[in-house]
């Protein structure tokens, strides 16, 4: 039972990460790569559970915690020097796309 | 020849890995893309000794319940019932472990040495220092 | 009277079975929004399916797998941390696309993104 | 279900695990933009440590997730955010010829591995000899059940002693080449070289304005930094017993402070942990190492041997020597991750709160 449902995590995992390497904008990777941790975190639960053994929920929790820091430190650094480059570059990217690109 | 691919497909995989390390290593001019592609291939290496120490059907060497201390001499060990249950080698994973932090430190150290050259020759890019090199040994000659 | 504790027991894991499959299943529809929506803050949604109720069902259904054990304090940690964290590090990426100046596509006249057109979205 | 279903079964999560890696390796190759690729090059490092997992590698992962998909991240974003956001896309000659290069090395090693044990053989030779020996010795010698920490900590003492030297001398070379931070505070404006944004910025104080914009963030983040911090004594002393030890628990401790950093400011972190303070915590670490080392020596053992020091039980000297050394590795790893963090955060200005 257990099995298939690490299958179908594995499945999501999948979808996430193909959306974090065609995600346009930055803040869609940053999107995606959250939630690919969060989903990594219950993969870990389930894995353990699979092989049971108790030492991969340390692991989860770890992971749990290290993924707000690479999120959090992400948003910071994209801001501090592209106050004026990204919004430049987006404004950029949307009037392209806007006709064709 | 079915069992030879399934028990090396593991050590493939890994090769290609390290593959993409180098080619990132060797291709791109940028230092820090240099930097990821190290650590790609640095990685690679850790996997490659985690699969040599995997052992089919064993567990994690943690002993779940500790076994009474043997008896015996400090070196002639009782074996012990509880050694039935197949462990994992525990030796590689103490090499990977400590070379996985020697790893970051000589990763902060690159970092830190990109920053001072982004200050010195105001870029990154591999041609760029060169050219930057250059116009200094023309103005200094 | 009939002692009713084997049956209890055969109710715990199929409850457990049934909390699990239904959190895979909110997983991957959660997976498929965050691929097919076509703008960021839909997209957003779809990763809020996944952080809250799948992760909510996934471990409840391994707590009632795995009984009243030191592994259940220990899923209830991680419950405790995801439920803090991502939707904190989602409203922090909103936050901060919003502030970025990230517009969402409003309206059904919006030309398609480039990258659909091949595939016709409409 | 449980672990005496056949070993083919977790083929297919191995089989899945390695397909997502070499795709996300392929990926960092053909992306520019420096985010995506430190993005990903912490995807790719949390993929590897589940991998290590199903390859029973369980404290392996445990280091791999705290230091490569959480401090390296940020480090080399703290490196980025001083050079460059885009890398130049490689010309095709140079593209093919260092795939020609790869090619041929890659062939090389691929027929190395014709004669290498199969994959998971018990009786290889690098599973029959000497890892299967501490199996046996730990119990009767070092008595800890996680035999990866007993090696680790007991018997190649020596060689632990000397990676954290090697952790040490990391922090003084990232501390010589960036300094520790004093630079900005000295003169008010960290010398932030010519780049697009020449403008010298006024130095800016974290000014806490009127409407705060990360009360969320700040309430979570003061909940979650104590619950981090007892996290990384739980993995620090838990270390014996299950997966952990003196380096993830020192990650672990750095990437709490770093949070803190993140969405207080570096002001209140220097505040909070002066400089001064991490500069000492590097060699503190190192000096209980060594010094344990010491004791046993003027206890009659040889250097590192904690045998002697509980001479009734040498097995309760054993743990106690190995508690000790963890908390010196737990010091100096945690003050080097933040004395290097400090190195690169002192040297770009500090970004209003409203800005981000």
């Amino acid at each position: 039972m257990i099995f298939v449902v690490t299958i179908m995590m594995t499945a999501a995992m999948a979808m996430i990460l193909a959306r974090l390497l065609r995600g346009p904008e930055l803040y869609d990777r940053v999107l995606a790569v959250n939630s690919f941790g969060t989903k990594t975190v219950l993969f870990l639960c389930l894995f353990s559970f699979l092989i049971d053994r108790p030492d991969g929920i340390d692991i989860a929790i770890l992971y749990a915690l290290m993924n707000f820091i690479g999120t959090i430190a992400v948003l910071k650094f994209f801001r501090y020097r592209s106050l004026d480059i990204a919004l430049a570059q987006m404004a950029l990217r949307r009037a392209v796309s806007g006709e064709d690109r | 020849m079915v069992d030879f691919i399934v028990g090396h497909f593991n050590y493939w995989v890994i090769i290609t890995l390290m593959m993409t390390g180098l080619y990132v290593i060797i291709s791109t001019g940028n230092l820090v893309k240099k930097l990821v592609g190290l650590g790609v291939f640095q990685t690679s290496v850790f996997q490659l000794y985690i699969t040599l120490s995997k052992v089919a059907g064993g567990r994690p060497p943690i002993f779940d319940k500790l076994p009474g201390y043997g008896t015996e001499t400090k070196y002639g060990a009782a074996v012990d019932p509880l050694l039935g249950v197949i462990y994992s080698n525990p030796l590689p994973h103490v090499l990977i472990l400590t070379a996985i932090v020697v790893g970051v430190s000589t990763l902060a150290v690159g970092l830190a040495l990109v920053v001072r050259i982004r200050e010195a020759y105001g870029s990154i890019e591999g041609d760029d220092i060169d050219e930057a090199e250059y116009k200094i040994e023309i103005a200094s000659s | 009277m009939i002692d009713i504790m084997p049956y209890l027991e055969i109710l715990r894991y199929v409850l457990a079975g049934a909390l699990l499959f239904g959190g895979a299943v909110f997983m991957i529809i959660g997976a498929v929004g965050m691929l097919r929506l076509p703008d960021f803050y839909a997209r957003i949604h779809a990763a809020g399916i996944t952080d809250t109720l799948a992760t909510v069902m996934l471990i409840a259904g391994m707590m009632l797998h795995s009984g009243f054990t030191q592994t259940t304090a220990k899923l209830a940690l991680v419950a405790i941390f995801l439920f803090l964290t991502s939707p904190t590090a989602t409203h922090a990426v909103a936050n901060a696309a919003h502030k970025a100046g990230l517009k969402p596509r409003l309206g059904k006249v919006q030309p398609p993104h480039p990258r659909d057109k091949m595939k016709g979205a409409k | 279900m449980g672990l005496d279903v056949s070993f083919d079964i977790f083929i297919v999560i191995d089989l899945i695990i390695m397909s997502m890696l070499l795709v996300v390796g392929i990926a960092l190759v053909r992306l520019n933009n420096l985010f995506a690729v430190v993005m990903l090059y912490g995807v790719y490092s949390l993929l590897a440590a589940i991998w290590f997992v199903s390859l029973d590698a369980v404290d392996v992962a445990f280091t791999e997730a705290a230091v490569g998909a959480g401090i390296s991240t940020v480090l080399m974003l703290g490196a980025m955010l001083l050079t460059s956001r885009e890398a130049k896309p490689t010309p095709a000659l140079r593209r093919w010829l260092s795939l020609g290069v790869v090619g041929v090395t890659g062939m090389a090693l691929f027929y190395a591995t014709f004669d290498m044990p199969n994959f998971g053989d018990a009786n290889s030779p690098a599973n029959s000899y000497v890892g299967l020996q501490y199996m046996y010795d730990t119990i009767t010698e070092v008595g800890v059940p996680n035999v990866v920490t007993a090696i680790l900590a007991s018997y190649r003492a020596f060689d632990t002693f000397g990676e954290v030297v090697v952790v040490l001398t990391a922090g003084l070379g990232v501390m010589l080449i960036l300094g520790i931070g004093t630079t900005r505070t000295r003169d008010g404006e960290s010398p932030q070289s010519g780049d697009e944004t020449t403008q010298s910025a006024p130095p800016v104080t974290t000014v806490l304005a009127t409407e705060n914009h990360h009360i969320v963030l700040q309430v979570v983040a003061k909940i979650l930094i104590p619950i981090i911090v007892l996290y990384a004594l739980y993995v620090q002393f838990h270390g014996d017993y299950g997966p952990g030890g003196g380096f993830q628990a020192g990650v672990i401790f750095a990437s709490a402070v770093i949070l803190y950093s993140l969405i207080f400011g570096m002001d209140e972190t220097r505040r909070a942990i002066p400089a001064k303070v991490v500069q000492f915590g590097t060699a503190l670490g190192v000096l209980i190492f060594g010094g344990l080392g010491l004791v046993t020596i003027a206890m009659g053992g040889k250097f590192l041997d904690y045998d002697v020091l509980t001479a009734a039980d040498p097995i309760l000297g054993q743990h106690v020597g190995i508690l000790i050394i963890e908390v010196g590795v737990l010091v100096t790893v945690a003050s080097v991750m933040l004395s290097i963090y400090y190195g690169f955060a002192g040297r770009y200005r500090e970004l209003k709160d409203q800005d981000w």
